[in-house]
C-alpha cells in the first residue's frame, strides 16, 4: 500500500515537471507583458525595461524559467505582476472560494447521481432508467454557463429567494453563504452528475450481470442488501475514477461558473490573471490547479484502494 | 506565507470544503465591530479597485475607493464646475498668475501613522505626481513646490495655468503619507487622510471602509461604515439593489434606468455626465492620414442610431464639440448634423477610395458597450465600403496599443473632469501623452496654450470653442455622445448627490434613514 | 524413425513481472524444454492450467521471443531468422487458435480471413478461387460461408474457419493450441475427427494441446505431459496409459473421469488428488510437484530432476520414478 | 450458458433516440450550410426599429438590442459551430490518433514520452487550457480551431493507444503475425479497422464537447470576434438583456443544448453499435 | 438424519415423498417478438441424499431449469415460469418472494459454475459466508455467524480458517474458492444444494477433489445434490441418476449405471460416443450438426430430429413422451416403436 502511494506520488513528478513547463511557455507566448499591460498608454521603452528588469522579464527565457522553477519548489510562486501581491497569497484567499464551490457542486451530484443511477440500473428499460438517462445526457448537453443564467433569471430574479451573485464568507453569514452557493453548485454540478449517473448506471448494470450478485441472491439476499451491499461497493470503483477526471472539469468549469456569478475564486482569478497579462499569477494558477488535480487523482486512488481490497494487498 | 505546504492539501481542504479560512491580520472583533446594515452603506461598483495608489489609478472603480480615502487640496463643490477648500483651507494666487500659495488645515492626520498631515506631505505627493504617476503631464507647467512653514504650501509655475487649481481638485491628486509609501507602497494600503479608513480589501470581494477616527469631528462621514462590493454583472449589479444586498449603484446601464425606476423602494438618480465617447482614427496611418477619409467617417455614423441602440436613446449626442451642454465651455456649434452617405461616399472618392478600405477597429473587450457600439459602426461603415473588422482587446493590452499609436481606429471614452483643458489639452494638443490619434495642428496647440494661461472664464469659453470647431472639423475623433450618469440607491439612503463625473465625495454627507 | 522436423533446445521463457521500483519476480513459464517432433507424427501436449503449453507453442513459432534455447525447423535455426525470412518462413508453420472467436477479426468476413494468409504468402490472386474452394471442402463448410462474418457462424464452424486458414497455405506443420477446449462435447468430437482425417490426407504434422488428457491421447502418437514450465514426461500414447512413470502423469489419469460408473458399494476406482500446485510465480526451489507427490523424496526439495531416457522414446523427469516400478 | 440467455430479451435495433438524434442534427447542418439562403435577414443587419423586438411574425424569435434578427444569426452561428466542432475535433482526431497510435505501437520510450505528454495536457483542466492559449494567441476563429483542437488531442492520443494496445494482444493479431502477415498489413486490415469504432464514438462525443467550449470561450470573450454571431457571443449578450429580452439569452442556449444533445445521442447510440462487448451481448 | 445408500433405487410409487417434485416445468425467456420456449416440460423428482446429474450441452436449459428452482428467473419481465415445484410439501411457485428469500440459501443452496467470479471481490471471504447463517437467523450475534462460517471452512478443507476469513477472494487460488463457495452453499445446512457446473472452470485435478468434497460432505449432512454439467465423465463418477437434457427438454433419464451399460436415446448414445477414452483408440462418432439455438427450436416435434440417424415421420410432428420404466424413461419415437 505505502509502495502504491509511493508509485504514484513518483509518477505525478514528470506530469508536475510537465505542467510547470506548459504553463510557462503559454504564458510567455501571450502578446503584451505585465509591464505594458500595467503602464497601458503611459508605457514608455525605458520604463517598461524597469519594470521588466524589476520582475526579471529581461532575462533570457530558460534563466527565468529556472528561477522560477526554483523558488517554485520551496514553495514560493512569485509575486504577481500586477497587484505585487505573493501568487500563493492570492491563491489562498480565493481558494475557500473554489473548493466549496466545487465540493458542494461534487456533493450535490453524488447525491443526484448513485441512487438515480442504480435506480436505472435495477429497473433496465423502464421508467427510472429512461429518466435517468434523459438526465444523464440532458445534464451532459446543458452549457453550464446558461443554466446558470436560466437560475439566476428564475430564482435570483423572479423568486427573490436567492443572491444573483458576489460570495459571502461562510464564517460571516454561513446562511448567506450557502444562499450564494446553492445555484452555481448546481450549475457546476449537473454536468458531473449527468456523467456519474451514466457511469453509475453502467457499472452496476456490470456488476448486476455478476455471478457473485446471483450467489448473493441464491443465499436469500433482499433486495436491500442486493443493491446496497453487495452491489453498491462494487459498482463504486469505476465510478470513483471517473469522479477523479470529472474533478478536472469541475476546475476548469467553475472559470466559467464563477464568472457567471461573480464568485471570486481560482476560476476568477486565472481570468483577471489572463485580462491582466498577469505573468506570475496565471503560471501559478495553472500550476496550482494542475497539482491539485493530481492530489485529487491520488486522492480517487486510495479511495479506490479502500474499495477495492485487491489494490490495498496487491 | 509563502510556504507551498498548504498547497499540498487541496484534497483534504474538499472535504473541510469552506472552512479554511484566511489568516488575516485584521483582528475579527475590529472587523466586524458592530457593523450591521443600520451602520453600513454598500456601495456596488462595476469592477474591482486595481489599485488602491491614487498616483497611478486610472480607472474608475480604484477612484472610487481611493477618493474616500484621501485629502486633495480642493474638492469639487457639488454644483458641477465649483471648487471647494479641502485640505487647503484658502489659497492665494500672484498677480502674475504664476505663484500658488495654499494654507492647510491644522487637524488632518493621516489614517495609518497618526501622523498630522503637514506641508511636507504635500510637497512630496505633488512631487510625486509630477514625476512619475498617470497625471504627470498636467502637472507639466509647475516649476517647484516649496513649504516655506508646516502648513503653507506655495506652487510656482513657469506659466499661468488656469487649470492647476482644478487639477489640484481632481480626487486623484491626492495628498499621500509618505512613510506609508515607503513601507509598502500603497498597491494595497492605505496612505490616506480622508474620511474613511481602510479596513481590509479582499481582492474580488469587498474593500470595507469605516469612517476614520483621525478625520476632525466635523468632517466625520455620518455613516460609520462603507463596504464596496465588486459585482462585474450588470444583472447581478440591478439585481443587487432590488433585494437591498447593496445600497448604492453608482452606475446604471440605460437599459436597466427605465425597469429600475418603477421599482418602489429605490430611487433612480440621472444626469448629464462628462464621460464621452468617440471614433479614434489614428492620423498618421492610411487611410485615416487624409482628413477627407475622417469626414467621411464623421459624415457616414448615424449617431442617433448608435444612441439608440447601444445607449437606449440616453446618451446625447455629440454633433459638434467634445465638450458636453451641462459645462461651463460648451459650443454649441452643430458640425455633423445627420448622417450624410453621399458627401461621406463624395469624399472618399475624392481621397481616391471609391472602392473602399480594409480597416480593423480596436475596442476594449471589458466595455460591452462600446463593443456593441463598435459593431454598430462596422454596419454604419460598410454602407460606404469602409470594410470595418471589429478586434477586441482586454483593456490592458487594449490602452497598451493605444498609447503605442498601434492602431488604425478605435472606439473609446474619455472621462472629463470639471476643467475644458482636461477634454482638449489632455487629447490634440501634438505630441500629448493621451493624443493617440497622432493629431497635430499648430492653431489647436496654440488655442490650448492660451486656454490654459488665460483665466478669464469668457475669454476661455472663445478660445475652446474655436478649438473644437477646428478638432471636429479636422476629425482625428469622431465625436459620438456623452453619457448620462445615473445612480441607483435605496430610498432610506439620503444626501447622496449624483455627480456629472465619477467622484462619489458626497458619500460623506450621506447618511441612512434606517 | 524420421528425421526431426522440429526441434527445440533449451527452450526458456521468462516474462517480466513488471513493476516500475520494485523488480518483481519474472514467472518462469518454460524452463529448458527440449523437444523433437518429428516429421507426420501428432505430438500431445498435456497439462494443466498454467504450464505453459501455450507459451511453448508459441515459442515454437517463434510467435514469442525465447529468453534462451534454439528452435530449429528443417534444419533452419528460426529463432535466428528475422523480418521477412521469418515471415516467408511461416508459410511452413501455422497455427491453429483456442477461442475460434477471438483468433478470427469480427470485422472481417470469412473470404477476407482466408485470404489473408494467401496475401501475405504472395499466392497469386488466379489461385484464390480455387484454394478456398478446395480448402472448404476440406474442412467441411459450405462455400456459401465465404460471405458471413464469424459472429454469424457457429463455434464448430468458427474452429473450422480456423483451421482452413491455417492449412490454405499448405503447411508442413500445425500447432493447434486447445483447439476443442471452448467447444460442446459433440462439436468437439467432430472438430477432433477433422484434425485426424486432414492429418492423414496431406501428411501434416501436428502439435496438439489441450488440458484434457484422454482428448491428446486420442489424437497424438506421443505425447509430452507439462508441469509449471517443465516437460517432466515424454512417451508414446499406448506407453502413458499403460505406464505412466511420473507421479504427476499419474494423477492426472487418475483424475480424469471415465465412463465406467463405479460399482455400487465399493470405493470409487480414482485416488482423489491432494493439494494444490504453487503459484508459478513463486515456484520453491526443487520439483514443483512436491507438495501433492506421493513419492516424494528429501531430493525433490533441492533439485529438479532432468529430463532423462529411460526407454525407447521414453523420456521422464523424477527422482523417485523408475520404469516397471 | 446462462449468459446466453440473459440478453435474449434485449432489443436488438439501433437506439431510436440516436436515430432522432442523427436526424436533427443532419437538419441542423442542412440550416447551416444553407443559413443564406434560409435566413429571413442579414444577420448583421441594424435596425432601429427592431430593437428588442419580442418574438413575432417579423422576427420568429426576436430581435437583439441592435436590432438584429435572432433567428437569422442563430442560422449563421451554427455555421461558426459546426465549423469550430469540425475542424478543431478534426485536429484533436488526426493528431491524437497519429501520435497515440503510433505510442501504442511502438511502445517503448516513444510511448513514455507521449503518454507523459498526455497526462499533463489532461491534467489542466480543458477550459483553462483552452483560454491560456486563446489569450495567448488572440480571438479569432482560426485560434479558436486550434485552441480546441490542443485541448481535444489527448483523449484521441490516449482512446487510440488504448485500442492499439487492446488489439496488440488480441487474438486475431497474433494470428495474423502467426499467418504470416507483415507489419504494414497487419496496422492496415486489423488494427486501423479496430481502434475506428472507439475514435468515431470519441468523435462524435468531442463534437458536442467543442461546441460547447466553442461556446464557454466565446461568452468568455475570448473566443471568435466579438461581432460574430457566435451563439457563446450572442448568450453573453443576452445575459445583460435578461429582463427585459429574455429571448436572447434562452434561443442561443436551447441551440447549444439541442445540438449538444443530439451529438451525444448518436455519440452514446453509436458506442452502443460499435461497443463488442453490446455486440456479442446482442449476438447471443 | 436418515442415512440410505446412494445407490438404493426403489419403484417410486413406494418410496417416502420426495423432497423435491418437479412437474411439467416451463421457462419462457422474453425476445423482441415473442416468449421462446427455453425450458419444457421438465418433470423428476429427487430424495433425501441422492445426487442428480442434469447433463447437457451449452444452451440446453439446464442452468435455467436449476435457477427456475430457487424461483432467480420468471419474478422479472425477462422470463416466466409455469407448472409446479413441489420442495418438502410447499409449492414453491406460490410462494412470495419473500418466502422464497426464507428458502434460499437456507434450504436450497447454490453453488454456482465459475469460483473465480461468485464470490464478491470487496468483502472478505468469512464475512460472505457468515452472512447466510446470520441472514437466515440462525445465529443470534454476529460472532456466532463468524463462527459457524469458519466452522465449515474447515469442514471444506480451508486451512487456517479464522486466519484466512479474514482474507479477500483475490487471496484464493480457484480451487479453495470453489471450496469457499460450497462452504457458503452449506452454511446454511440446506436439504437441496443445487451445484451448477461447479468444476468446469477447474483442472482435472482440482475437480476431483471438490467433487469428491461434495460427495462427503452428502454422506454426511444427507443433503440432496442437483449436480448440472456437461461432463458424462462427471456424471460416471459421481452422480447416483442422471438426465439428459437438449433443447430445453429432458429426453432420457436413468440411474447412472443403467444409462452408460444401457443409453437409449440416441442422443445419449452419440454423446457417449462422442467422448475420447483414454487408452482406446476407438474412433469418435460426433453428432452431425449442432444443436438449435433458443431461437431456432422448433415449436413442434422432436428437437434432435434434425440429427438423429433414427429420425422418421412422427418425429417432425409430435415430440414423444418420456416413458419407460420406474427408473429408466427415455423420450424417443423410436424406442416407443420398439417397445
Amino acid at each position: 500500500m505505502i509502495f502504491y502511494i509511493a508509485r504514484r506520488l513518483l509518477l505525478a513528478i514528470p506530469v508536475l515537471f510537465g505542467i510547470s513547463l506548459v504553463a510557462f511557455a503559454l504564458v510567455r507566448l501571450v502578446p503584451g507583458d505585465t509591464a505594458t499591460v500595467m503602464l497601458g498608454m503611459q508605457y514608455t521603452e525605458a520604463r517598461g525595461e524597469q519594470i521588466r528588469a524589476e520582475m526579471g522579464l529581461d532575462q533570457p527565457v530558460p534563466v527565468q524559467y529556472a528561477i522560477w522553477l526554483s523558488r517554485a519548489l520551496s514553495g514560493d510562486l512569485g509575486q504577481s505582476g500586477f497587484t505585487g501581491q505573493p501568487v500563493t497569497r492570492a491563491l489562498r484567499e480565493r481558494l475557500p472560494v473554489t473548493l466549496q464551490l466545487a465540493s458542494s457542486a461534487v456533493l450535490f451530484a453524488l447525491v443526484m447521481a448513485l441512487p438515480l443511477g442504480m435506480m436505472a440500473a435495477v429497473n433496465r428499460g423502464r421508467w427510472p432508467d429512461h429518466l435517468a438517462m434523459t438526465v444523464g445526457v440532458a445534464g451532459l448537453s446543458v452549457p453550464n454557463f446558461w443554466l446558470g443564467i436560466l437560475l439566476i433569471l428564475l430564482f435570483a430574479r423572479t423568486l427573490g429567494w436567492a443572491p444573483s451573485g458576489g460570495f459571502i464568507h461562510l464564517f460571516e453569514d454561513p446562511v448567506g453563504n450557502l444562499r450564494t452557493m446553492i445555484l452555481p453548485a448546481f450549475a457546476l454540478g449537473l454536468a458531473v452528475a449527468a456523467v456519474l449517473i451514466r457511469t453509475m448506471r453502467a457499472s452496476m448494470l456490470d456488476v448486476l450481470g455478476q455471478e457473485y450478485l446471483r450467489m448473493a441472491r441464491a443465499k436469500g439476499c433482499g433486495p436491500l442488501r442486493l443493491y446496497g451491499v453487495h452491489a453498491f461497493r462494487n459498482a463504486l470503483v469505476p465510478v470513483l475514477t471517473v469522479l477523479g477526471i470529472q474533478v478536472g472539469y469541475l476546475l476548469g468549469g467553475s472559470v466559467v461558473i464563477e464568472s457567471v456569478f461573480g464568485l471570486p475564486g481560482i476560476g476568477l482569478l486565472a481570468l483577471e490573471a489572463i485580462r491582466n497579462r498577469d505573468y506570475v499569477l496565471l503560471q501559478g494558477v495553472i500550476v496550482f490547479v494542475g497539482t491539485a488535480f493530481l492530489l485529487i487523482n491520488l486522492t480517487v486512488d486510495l479511495l479506490y484502494a479502500w474499495v477495492n481490497p485487491q489494490i490495498r494487498y496487491g | 506565507m509563502t510556504r507551498l505546504h498548504w498547497i499540498w492539501c487541496p484534497a483534504v481542504f474538499l472535504v473541510l470544503a469552506g472552512c479554511s479560512r484566511n489568516a488575516d491580520p485584521v483582528p475579527v472583533t475590529e472587523r466586524d465591530a458592530a457593523r450591521s446594515r443600520t451602520n453600513e452603506l454598500i456601495v456596488a461598483i462595476q469592477s474591482d479597485a486595481k489599485t488602491l495608489d491614487p498616483h497611478l489609478a486610472t480607472d474608475a472603480a480604484s477612484m472610487r475607493v481611493i477618493e474616500n480615502l484621501y485629502d486633495t487640496l480642493l474638492t469639487y463643490g457639488s454644483a458641477y464646475g465649483t471648487l471647494e477648500p479641502g485640505l487647503a483651507r484658502s489659497w492665494t494666487l500672484s498677480d502674475d498668475g504664476l505663484t500658488y500659495t495654499f494654507q492647510l488645515r491644522t487637524n488632518a492626520c493621516f489614517h495609518h501613522t497618526g501622523r498630522p498631515v503637514l506641508a511636507d506631505d504635500v510637497v512630496y505627493s505633488l512631487d510625486r505626481m509630477r514625476s512619475s504617476g498617470a497625471r504627470s503631464s498636467v502637472f507639466a507647467p509647475v516649476s517647484s513646490v516649496t513649504a516655506p512653514t508646516p502648513h503653507t504650501v506655495i506652487v510656482t509655475l513657469t506659466t499661468p495655468l488656469a487649470s492647476l487649481l482644478a487639477h489640484l481638485a481632481h480626487p486623484m491628486s491626492a495628498v499621500v503619507d509618505r512613510e506609508q509609501v515607503g513601507a509598502g507602497g500603497l498597491k494595497r494600503a492605505d496612505g490616506g487622510s480622508g474620511p474613511y479608513a481602510l479596513i481590509e480589501w479582499k481582492a474580488q470581494q469587498y474593500a470595507r471602509l469605516k469612517a476614520a477616527d483621525t478625520a476632525p469631528a466635523s468632517l466625520r462621514p455620518r455613516v460609520p461604515f462603507l463596504t464596496y462590493r465588486p459585482l462585474p454583472d450588470e444583472t447581478a449589479r440591478t439585481t443587487a439593489l432590488r433585494t437591498g444586498e447593496v445600497d448604492l449603484l453608482l452606475d446604471v446601464a440605460g437599459k436597466d434606468v427605465q425597469s429600475l425606476q418603477q421599482v418602489p423602494g429605490i430611487v433612480v438618480e440621472s444626469q448629464p455626465g462628462t464621460f464621452w465617447e468617440y471614433i479614434g482614427l489614428n492620423c498618421t496611418r492610411p487611410p485615416f492620414d487624409d482628413i477627407r477619409v475622417r469626414q467621411a467617417v464623421a459624415w457616414a455614423v448615424d449617431r442617433d442610431l448608435i444612441n439608440q441602440l447601444v445607449k437606449f436613446g440616453r446618451a446625447t449626442v455629440l454633433d459638434g464639440g467634445p465638450i458636453p451642454p451641462n459645462h461651463w465651455a460648451y459650443a454649441p456649434f452643430t458640425m455633423y448634423p445627420a448622417r450624410n452617405l453621399e458627401r461621406a461616399r463624395a469624399l472618399l472618392a475624392e481621397a481616391g477610395l471609391a472602392d473602399g478600405v480594409d480597416v480593423e477597429l480596436l475596442v476594449s473587450s471589458d466595455f460591452p458597450y462600446q463593443v456593441k457600439a463598435a459593431e454598430v459602426i462596422k454596419q454604419l461603415l460598410k454602407d460606404i465600403n469602409l470594410r470595418v473588422t471589429v478586434r477586441a482587446m482586454e483593456s490592458g493590452v487594449f490602452f497598451h496599443a493605444l498609447g503605442q499609436k498601434d492602431f488604425t481606429m478605435t472606439l473609446v471614452g474619455w472621462l472629463g473632469f470639471v476643467d475644458p483643458d482636461e477634454w482638449l489639452g489632455l487629447l490634440f494638443r501634438s505630441g500629448a501623452l493621451w493624443n493617440q490619434q497622432g493629431y497635430g495642428n499648430p492653431e489647436v496647440d496654440q488655442l490650448i496654450e492660451q486656454g490654459r494661461s488665460v483665466t478669464d472664464r469668457a475669454k476661455r469659453q472663445d478660445i475652446y470653442r474655436r478649438a473644437q470647431e477646428i478638432v471636429a472639423l479636422e476629425a482625428p475623433m469622431v465625436f459620438l455622445y456623452v453619457n448620462e450618469r445615473t445612480s441607483a440607491h435605496l430610498a432610506d439612503v439620503k444626501g447622496f448627490v449624483n455627480h456629472p463625473t465619477v467622484t462619489t465625495l458626497s458619500l460623506r454627507e450621506t447618511w441612512l434613514d434606517r | 524413425m524420421t528425421e526431426p522436423l522440429l526441434v527445440a533446445n533449451h527452450l526458456s521463457k521468462t516474462f517480466d513481472g513488471g513493476g516500475l521500483f520494485r523488480k518483481r519476480p519474472g514467472v518462469r513459464a518454460v524452463q529448458d524444454v527440449s523437444v523433437k517432433i518429428h516429421a507426420g507424427e501428432a505430438f500431445g501436449l498435456v497439462g494443466e492450467s498454467g504450464c505453459g503449453k501455450s507459451t511453448l507453442a508459441r515459442l515454437l513459432l517463434r510467435l514469442l521471443e525465447p529468453s534462451a534455447g534454439t528452435v530449429h525447423f528443417n534444419g533452419v535455426e528460426i529463432t535466428a531468422l528475422r523480418g521477412d525470412g521469418l515471415r516467408s518462413h511461416r508459410r511452413m508453420m501455422q497455427m491453429v487458435f483456442q477461442d475460434p472467436y477471438a483468433s478470427l477479426n469480427p470485422r472481417m468476413s470469412i473470404h477476407g480471413i482466408l485470404s489473408e494468409p494467401l496475401r501475405a504468402h504472395a499466392i497469386p490472386r488466379a489461385e484464390w478461387p480455387a484454394r478456398m474452394m478446395q480448402m472448404l471442402d476440406q474442412v467441411g463448410l459450405p462455400q456459401s460461408i465465404l460471405g458471413r462474418y464469424p459472429h454469424e457462424l457457429s463455434g464448430g464452424q468458427r474452429q473450422r474457419v480456423g483451421i482452413a486458414r491455417a492449412l490454405i497455405v499448405e503447411p508442413a506443420l500445425i500447432i493447434a493450441d486447445e483447439p476443442v477446449a471452448a467447444l460442446d462435447v459433440s462439436v468437439q468430437a467432430q472438430v477432433l475427427n477433422l484434425l485426424l482425417d486432414l492429418r492423414k490426407r496431406l501428411k501434416l504434422t501436428l502439435v496438439f494441446i489441450a488440458h484434457d488428457l484422454p482428448v491428446v491421447q486420442y489424437i497424438s502418437d506421443r505425447v509430452g505431459v507439462m508441469l509449471l514450465g517443465h516437460l517432466v514426461e515424454v512417451a508414446d500414447r499406448e506407453a502413458l496409459y499403460r505406464e505412466p512413470l511420473h507421479p504427476y502423469t499419474r494423477m492426472l489419469l487418475a483424475a480424469a473421469p471415465t465412463l465406467h460408473a463405479p460399482v455400487p458399494g465399493q470405493p470409487r476406482r480414482s485416488v482423489v488428488p491432494q493439494g494444490e500446485l504453487p503459484s508459478p510465480a513463486s515456484p520453491p526451489p526443487g520439483c514443483p510437484f512436491q507438495s501433492r507427490c506421493p513419492l516424494v523424496q528429501p531430493a525433490c526439495r533441492r533439485t529438479m530432476p532432468d529430463l532423462i531416457d529411460v526407454a525407447d522414446g521414453r523420456t521422464v523427469a523424477c527422482h523417485a520414478a523408475k520404469p516397471g516400478a | 450458458m446462462v449468459d446466453s440467455f440473459r440478453h435474449a430479451g434485449q432489443p436488438l435495433c439501433p437506439h431510436p433516440s440516436a436515430v432522432a438524434g442523427l436526424v436533427v442534427l443532419s437538419l441542423l447542418g442542412l440550416l447551416a450550410l444553407f443559413a443564406p439562403v434560409i435566413a429571413p435577414y442579414d444577420p448583421f443587419a441594424l435596425s432601429g426599429n427592431a430593437m428588442l423586438a419580442p418574438p413575432g411574425p417579423d422576427h420568429w424569435l426576436g430581435a437583439d438590442q441592435l436590432g438584429r434578427d435572432l433567428l437569422s444569426r442563430l442560422l449563421y452561428g451554427a455555421r461558426i459551430s459546426f465549423h469550430v466542432a469540425v475542424l478543431s475535433v478534426g485536429f484533436a482526431l488526426g493528431i491524437g490518433t497519429l501520435a497515440g497510435g503510433i505510442a501504442g505501437y511502438v511502445g517503448g520510450w516513444i510511448d513514455q514520452v507521449v503518454s507523459r505528454c498526455v497526462d499533463v495536457l489532461f491534467s489542466i483542466p480543458d477550459i483553462l487550457l483552452a483560454l491560456a492559449i486563446m489569450a495567448a494567441l488572440g480571438p479569432t476563429l482560426n485560434h479558436l480551431v486550434l485552441a480546441i483542437g490542443i485541448v481535444y488531442t489527448p483523449i484521441f492520443a490516449r482512446i487510440a493507444r488504448g485500442a492499439v494496445l487492446d488489439l496488440r494482444h488480441a487474438d486475431y493479431i497474433e494470428a495474423a503475425r502467426s499467418i504470416g502477415s507483415s507489419p504494414a498489413a497487419i496496422l492496415y486490415r486489423h488494427v486501423l479497422p479496430g481502434i475506428l469504432g472507439p475514435l468515431v464514438v470519441q468523435t462524435t462525443l468531442s463534437f458536442a464537447f467543442a461546441i460547447l467550449t466553442e461556446a464557454a470561450l466565446s461568452f468568455l470573450g475570448l473566443g471568435v470576434e466579438p461581432d460574430q454571431p457566435s451563439w457563446g457571443i450572442l448568450l453573453n449578450q443576452g445575459k445583460d438583456l435578461m429582463e427585459r429580452a429574455w429571448w436572447i439569452a434562452v434561443f442561443p442556449g436551447l441551440a447549444i443544448t439541442l445540438t449538444v444533445f443530439c451529438f451525444n445521442l448518436v455519440g452514446d447510440g453509436l458506442r452502443d453499435a460499435l461497443d463488442p462487448r453490446v455486440r456479442a451481448e446482442k449476438r447471443a | 438424519m436418515t442415512r440410505r445408500s446412494p445407490r438404493e433405487f426403489e419403484p417410486e410409487k413406494s418410496r417416502p415423498p420426495a423432497l423435491l417434485s418437479v412437474d411439467g416445468l416451463r421457462v419462457s425467456l422474453r425476445s423482441r417478438t415473442r416468449m421462446l420456449p427455453a425450458v419444457q416440460e421438465v418433470s423428476f423428482s429427487m430424495q433425501r441424499g441422492e445426487i442428480l446429474a442434469l447433463v447437457g450441452e451449452s444452451g440446453c436449459g439446464k442452468s435455467l431449469t436449476a435457477q427456475a428452482l430457487l424461483g432467480l428467473v420468471g419474478k422479472n419481465s425477462l422470463g416466466q415460469v409455469e407448472g409446479s415445484i413441489r420442495f418438502k410439501d410447499r409449492e414453491l411457485t406460490d410462494l412470495s418472494e419473500r418466502e422464497m428469500r426464507a428458502i434460499r440459501g437456507r434450504e436450497i443452496a447454490w453453488v454456482s459454475q465459475d469460483p473465480m467470479t461468485s464470490l464478491n471481490p470487496v468483502y472478505p471471504v468469512g464475512a460472505q459466508i457468515a452472512e447466510v447463517p446470520w441472514l437466515h437467523q440462525l445465529c443470534r450475534t454476529r460472532n456466532q455467524a463468524r463462527g459457524v462460517a469458519e466452522r465449515w471452512m474447515d469442514r471444506v478443507g480451508i486451512p487456517d480458517p479464522a486466519l484466512r476469513a479474514r482474507d479477500y477472494p483475490f487471496a484464493f487460488s480457484g480451487g479453495m474458492r470453489q471450496r469457499l463457495v460450497i462452504s457458503m452453499g452449506l452454511s446454511g445446512e440446506p436439504d437441496l444444494i443445487i451445484a451448477d457446473e461447479p468444476t468446469t472452470a477447474l483442472d482435472v485435478t482440482i475437480q476431483a477433489q471438490i467433487l469428491d468434497l461434495l460427495h462427503d460432505l452428502r454422506a454426511q449432512t444427507g443433503c440432496a445434490i442437483l449436480l448440472i454439467t456437461h461432463d458424462l465423465g462427471v456424471v460416471a463418477q459421481w452422480c447416483d441418476a442422471a438426465m439428459v437434457m437438449y433443447a430445453g427438454r429432458i429426453v432420457e433419464k436413468a440411474p447412472v449405471g443403467e444409462l452408460l451399460a444401457n443409453p437409449t436415446h440416441p442422443y445419449t448414445q452419440n454423446l457417449l460416443a462422442s467422448v475420447p477414452t483414454p487408452g482406446h483408440r476407438r474412433p469418435l462418432q460426433p453428432i452431425p450438426g449442432q444443436a438449435p439455438a433458443l431461437e431456432d427450436i422448433p415449436s413442434r416435434g422432436c428437437p434432435f430430429r434434425e440429427r438423429c440417424a433414427l429420425a422418421r415421420a412422427a418425429c417432425e410432428v409430435h415430440m414423444p413422451d418420456l416413458v419407460g420404466s420406474a427408473v429408466h424413461r427415455v423420450a424417443c419415437w423410436d424406442r416407443e416403436v420398439k417397445a
